[in-house]
């Protein structure tokens, strides 16, 4: 055990608990970079949601409340079956660990597949600017297809950008999940599993955030 | 920091289920107050029950109740400099058109 | 040098270390191309960026050149317009974003910054080496851009130019910079986990080096500026490849927006040039004058008062672009608040040469020069700052002259400053002193007279991004372009004697400036793992009165 | 005096000495501020150079809470100063007096094209009356320009999608440069040409020389050859509101709020209809994005804002008015607070003035959104 522990420790650091501390400070630093990525874009999204409401409105009625609400819990569950995964790794229990990890990344997958048959729906129902629009469907008082697009446009960017980080964390739980497997982690080392644990219960904060902003900023009568 | 924190920090599985059932309760409730009528006040509502949810998760499953005094500093930074952003970015936006030429 | 009782006193004294010790160190413990390139050591990494940093200062000050030299004439005889408008896109490009930005924290940073806190390395060292590679794609990347046709939208990339008009290489621009954003956010982000968590047993907040602190409050920034930067250029990239309007008044964007989240990075930037160059200043001024800093924690306070006041004040470079006017006015007020910091800064600096013990070499020089130029430029931004000043000089070569001031004055002093005086701890040999401090008084000198002239320019009318002007303005270009000439003497001197010294020069020993820093405590170049033993801390950082009065007279028999 | 000395740039607007005088003023604190650091720091390094063979023995001084917050406290009130200094020229500059000439400009890679209300049109140069406050509404037809005019001491970014201002009073005849100085592309740094300042009387004599029909008169033409006359007439027919007296009031939009009808509007109500729907009135109007470039617009807007009560065009065949007698047009020889477009000499305008029939106090305009 002892020799395991010193094999995970990078020379620089007085002791395991020490390095893990500093990983999960790093993770965290990130975290708040991160929250700038996204904020950028949500100023903009706020500047323009601010100047043309009635478009936006118009433009995110439009959108799939069904998947999207879907793929909400989906993500919630994912983020449970992680936090359960920490839980499992803290106290050794590998099976349960490897169960968790593996679940989770199935519902990353799963989230993704939804995203993709949505994105398509979008694509049928002419709501992709520069590919397949259709202006004159926007008629309603104060609605206007260029502000539409503006919508659409920030839809496709904060989802696509929460698309690419959710992928980069598929791909790493599941090389945790292999790793857990080999039964790299122990109830002394596993900083891996926490820190990106953080990472993709992130993930999911961002998508908590878009669904309001994107689904639900009007009224609605209809799902989809 | 300490051993004993560590130990504390295993929460037990019924608590996460719990979080994990509000969660779920609050997205069904943000998703069917889409469905009322509640003129300009959609994403108000819908913020903060986002907000709440954001919280629920940072504070249990990313265990933010228990870690130290830098890590809600981090994240106290990320929020901060995003309110900046916004909101001397919007001190232009909202008054473009007090002073009339 | 047996006596030492440094201020910092490692548990067991640092005496000259013994033979085998001072034989292997971070340089000669392996060998070989792949011992370099996967090295997860933070002192081989500073070497790779200093390398690829000064190749990249190279080909910046080689456009730079080319711009001058096509300014000696007010017809632009020497390039087309389209090639003129390259060269300073190649060159506010490659400066700002691929050597201004990253070099200090990248080299001196990252060489300095574990040994100034005594640890065995930074926190992440696989993330430090990635930052390198992250940093090279995005510099490879630039490079293959700027000689394949170059991009001519000049380095702020202002929509709808550079979404819709330019017929350029937009795109791959923006993703090289996107890249070198990347690296310097890793940078920050290990900066900010060794300082909390790395520090050496007794090294408290207050007993950190101001070096340290300003890395850290740059670090800040980095952190939190970087992303809006990458953020807002990934929504140009899209803007363009996608042809849609989010910034394109035709489809209902506002190009402000860009002008706001673009600055909202690149006023920070400023400051991610200039805080490290003062941490550096701190640590020379009070090495060569033998005292404690005058007002420790308010130098150390207006760093990290510098690194948020820093974010609050973008929007002065978009006075005359068509915001708002009470924003204008906020944003004015605001800018006014950001110069009480550095202030500050030089105040304590001044006053710590009072009663001092002060010798003029190289590094000294070099601050002192850093301290008269980065005063003047600083006091032309008041100017700059105030709103109907600005109107006038916005956009011209006044603002050039400024921000040159600023980052060619300060900051490139203050490098070289910071180069000259860890040089030996580097490498562990010595430049010759001569050559050293006629560089200085070159590069100052040129630099004065390269920018002076700029400033009457721009108050005269003359705008920036000027491939041709009005014959009125030749007299003060020329004469700019004379001074640049001495520059470019002044630059080429510590590239020869610098490289010269690592074959020919003395060698330094550990200490060879008496310095109180932890950097001095181990042996020149450091072991691999900086230090022998893990080194305590028992007091602040500039002792110097404290080990002048135990040591006597010969502290600094060099 | 000090305007003579060689570094500073001719003066010839009203805002440009005050300019200057912010400049020498600060050229002198901040110059004696670089001299006081840089006398202390070579004065200190050179009474406390070590001397050969001495010891380097300092005293071991930490700080001084006093001096801290005295060079903390009094640059602070300095900057306050300057700061409320350089806001007022600058509030100056932003609001232009409500007798301002007003002429259009447009700028496009690389060319400054100037068109004024009589009709007159300029390339790269601009030709104003000594004397007169001059307001220029200027916008862009590709990426972002600047006007800037050294001398007078103004500059404004010129940008695609919305109109700037920018104000000034010439004080002296000559020519002066207009440079372009936000960078546009490949001849940036050819986008320039000159403002001509003319004796008032010399003015007039080239506006009348260079007659072509006015700006609201080409506007009017427009009108009526697009067709917009069929809706906006003033008759009880119309389906859109009479656009007389409309420019600088309150409208009343579907969904509660009020605009106010700047150029703006006028120009955000051509290009995008549906975006600000009159109260009472059906969204039906097309857009003509795409249909009009930029000069036309500013024929469109300057025949609104020259409508004045029962100036509507009656039949489509009024195209071509009959040619008017010319009328003093020198801004001096007429009375105060009538702005020169207003009373130009369209036909079927008459000679009363047709300024807005009411002026909105500033700042009392209800916020709207961006561009």
């Amino acid at each position: 055990m002892a020799t395991r522990n010193a094999s995970v420790r990078w020379h620089h650091f007085d002791s395991l608990q020490h390095q893990q501390e500093s990983t999960t400070l790093g993770m965290w630093v990130f975290l708040a970079t991160e929250v700038l990525v996204f904020g950028a874009i949500f100023t903009g999204y706020t500047v323009y949601r601010v100047a043309y409401t009635p478009s936006f409105e118009a433009a995110s009625r439009q959108l799939n409340l069904l998947i999207g609400g879907i793929n909400t819990i989906v993500l919630l569950t994912s983020s449970l079956t992680m936090a359960l995964s920490v839980q499992a790794a803290k106290s050794g229990q590998r099976r349960k660990l490897v169960r968790c990890l593996g679940l989770t990344a199935l519902m990353g997958i799963a989230f993704l597949g939804l995203k993709a048959v949505e994105y398509y729906g979008d694509y049928r129902d002419k709501l992709v600017p520069g590919l397949s629009f259709d202006p004159v469907q926007w008629t309603a008082p104060d609605v206007h297809p260029s502000q539409v697009q503006l919508f659409l446009i920030f839809y496709y960017c904060l989802t696509g950008l929460h698309a690419v980080h959710l992928t980069i964390g598929i791909v790493i739980i599941a090389i945790l999940a292999w790793m857990a497997r080999r039964n790299v982690f122990s109830p002394h080392y596993y900083a891996p599993v926490e820190i990106w644990g953080l990472y993709w219960h992130f993930v999911d904060l961002i998508w908590i955030f878009l669904l309001p902003l994107l689904y639900l900023i009007g009224t609605r009568d209809r799902w989809l | 920091m300490s051993k004993i924190k560590t130990t504390e920090q295993i929460a037990s599985a019924s608590l996460y289920y719990a979080v994990y059932i509000a969660l779920v309760i609050l997205t069904i409730g943000t998703v069917g107050l889409s469905f009322c009528n509640l003129q300009n006040w959609h994403t108000i509502v819908g913020l903060i029950i986002a907000t709440c949810k954001a919280t629920l998760v940072a504070l249990f499953f990313m265990h933010l109740l228990h870690s130290a005094r830098i890590t809600w500093l981090a994240l106290f930074a990320g929020l901060f400099w995003l309110a900046i952003l916004m909101s001397l970015t919007l001190t232009d936006y909202l008054s473009r058109s007090w002073l009339q030429y | 040098m047996s006596s030492v009782i440094a201020p910092y006193r490692p548990q067991s004294a640092p005496e000259p270390a013994p033979v085998s010790q001072l034989d292997v160190n971070y340089l000669n413990a392996s060998y070989g191309v792949k011992s370099w390139l996967l090295t997860t050591d933070h002192k081989r990494i500073a070497l790779l960026y200093l390398v690829s940093l000064s190749l990249m200062f190279i080909i910046g000050g080689l456009a730079a050149t080319l711009i001058r030299l096509n300014l000696l004439t007010p017809t632009g005889s020497l390039v087309t317009a389209d090639t003129y408008n390259k060269l300073f896109s190649a060159h506010g490009i490659i400066m700002v974003f691929f050597f201004l930005v990253p070099v200090v924290p990248s080299v001196l940073g990252n060489f300095c910054l574990p040994l100034m806190i005594g640890a065995r390395d930074l926190a992440f060292p696989r993330l430090n080496l990635a930052s390198w590679y992250v940093y090279m794609t995005g510099a490879a990347l630039i490079l293959w851009v700027i000689f394949s046709g170059g991009v001519d939208t000049g380095w702020t990339f202002y929509t709808p130019f550079s979404s819709k008009a330019s017929h350029t290489d937009v795109v791959p621009a923006l993703v090289a910079i996107v890249f070198a954003g990347f690296s310097s956010i890793f940078t920050g982000l290990n900066f900010i986990v060794s300082v909390h968590r790395l520090r050496a047993p007794g090294m408290t907040w207050f007993r950190l080096p101001l070096f340290v602190w300003s890395l850290y409050a740059t670090s800040v920034i980095m952190l939190l500026a970087t992303p809006v930067l990458a953020a807002v250029l990934i929504l140009v990239g899209v803007e363009r490849l996608w042809g849609i309007g989010i910034f394109d008044p035709a489809l209902d964007g506002d190009p402000l927006l860009f002008q706001h989240l673009f600055w909202f990075y690149s006023h920070p930037a400023v400051y991610i040039m200039i805080l490290p160059g003062m941490g550096i200043i701190s640590e020379v001024i009070t090495c060569f004058s033998r005292k404690n800093i005058f007002g420790y924690k308010f130098v150390a306070f207006a760093s990290v008062g510098i690194a948020v006041l820093s974010f609050l004040v973008w929007a002065h470079h978009m006075f005359v672009a068509g915001q708002s006017a009470y924003s204008a006015l906020i944003f004015s007020l605001l800018s006014y608040l950001v110069g009480v910091p550095s202030a500050i800064k030089v105040f304590n600096w001044t006053a710590t040469l009072y009663k001092g013990s002060v010798t003029f070499h190289t590094p000294m020089l070099f601050a002192l020069g850093f301290i008269g130029l980065f005063t003047f430029g600083g006091l032309t931004g008041l100017m700059l700052a105030a709103l109907g000043l600005n109107v006038h000089v916005h956009d011209t070569y006044f603002v050039i002259a400024h921000f040159h001031f600023i980052m060619v004055g300060g900051m490139v002093m203050a490098y070289m400053a910071g180069l000259h005086y860890w040089w030996p701890k580097i490498t562990g040999r010595l430049y010759p002193e001569m050559w050293g401090r006629v560089a200085a008084m070159i590069i100052f000198i040129g630099f004065i007279l390269t920018f002076i002239p700029q400033f009457v320019l721009g108050y005269q009318g003359m705008v920036r991004r000027s491939h041709v002007y009005d014959p009125q303005f030749q007299v003060l270009n020329v004469l700019s372009t004379a001074g640049a000439s001495i520059l470019a003497v002044g630059y080429a001197l510590p590239l020869t004697y610098l490289i010269y010294s690592l074959f020919r020069g003395k060698k330094a020993g550990p200490n060879p400036w008496s310095a109180t820093g932890l950097e001095w405590q181990t042996p020149s170049p450091p072991p691999t793992h900086n230090f022998a033993v893990q080194p305590v801390v028992d007091c602040g950082p500039y002792e110097y009165s404290l080990q002048s009065a135990e040591l006597g007279a010969d502290v600094h028999g060099n | 005096m000090f305007a003579q000395m060689s570094f500073l740039p001719e003066q010839a607007s009203a805002v440009a000495g005050k300019v200057d005088a912010l400049f020498l003023f600060l050229l002198a604190l901040t110059g004696a501020v670089a001299l006081g650091v840089t006398v202390l720091i070579i004065g200190f390094a050179i009474r406390y150079r070590r001397r050969p063979g001495a010891e380097p023995a300092t005293p071991r001084i930490m700080g001084s809470t006093w001096m801290e917050v005295l060079w903390s406290t009094v640059p602070m009130v300095i900057f306050v100063g300057i700061f409320v200094w350089g806001a007022q020229i600058y509030l100056t500059m932003a609001q232009p007096p409500d007798d301002a000439l007003e002429i259009y400009v447009v700028g496009k890679q690389w060319m400054w094209k100037i068109q004024h209300p009589q009709g007159q049109r300029e390339i790269n140069e601009l030709h104003v009356p000594l004397g007169r406050p001059v307001k220029l509404t200027l916008t862009s037809e590709d990426v972002i320009h600047d006007f800037f005019v050294p001398a007078f001491r103004t500059k404004i970014d010129v940008l695609p999608g919305r109109y700037e201002h920018v104000w000034f009073q010439p004080t002296k005849t000559g020519r002066y440069r207009i440079y372009c100085a936000q960078y546009c592309g490949t001849n940036h740094s050819g986008m320039k040409g000159y403002v001509d300042v003319m004796e008032p009387a010399d003015f007039d004599a080239w506006l009348n020389n260079r007659a072509e029909g006015s700006l609201a008169l080409e506007g009017r033409k427009l009108f009526l050859k697009l067709q917009c006359i069929t809706c906006h007439s003033a008759n009880s027919r119309a389906k859109a509101p009479v656009l007389e007296n409309l420019y600088g009031q309150m409208v009343s939009l579907r969904g509660g709020q009020a605009v106010l009808a700047d150029d703006n509007y006028l120009r955000e109500s051509i290009l995008a209809p549906q975006a600000k729907v009159v109260l009472g009135w059906e969204p039906i109007m097309p857009t003509f994005q795409g249909q009009l470039d930029e000069e036309d617009l500013i024929k469109l807007i300057a025949f609104i804002k020259s409508l004045g009560p029962g100036q509507t065009p009656v039949r489509t065949e009024d195209a071509e008015p009959p040619i008017a007698p010319s009328i003093p047009t020198s801004p001096l020889l007429l009375p105060p607070g009538n702005a020169l477009p207003n009373s130009e000499s369209s036909p079927t305008i008459r000679q009363t003035p047709a300024v807005p029939s009411y002026t909105l106090p500033r700042g009392a305009v209800e916020k709207a959104g961006p561009p």
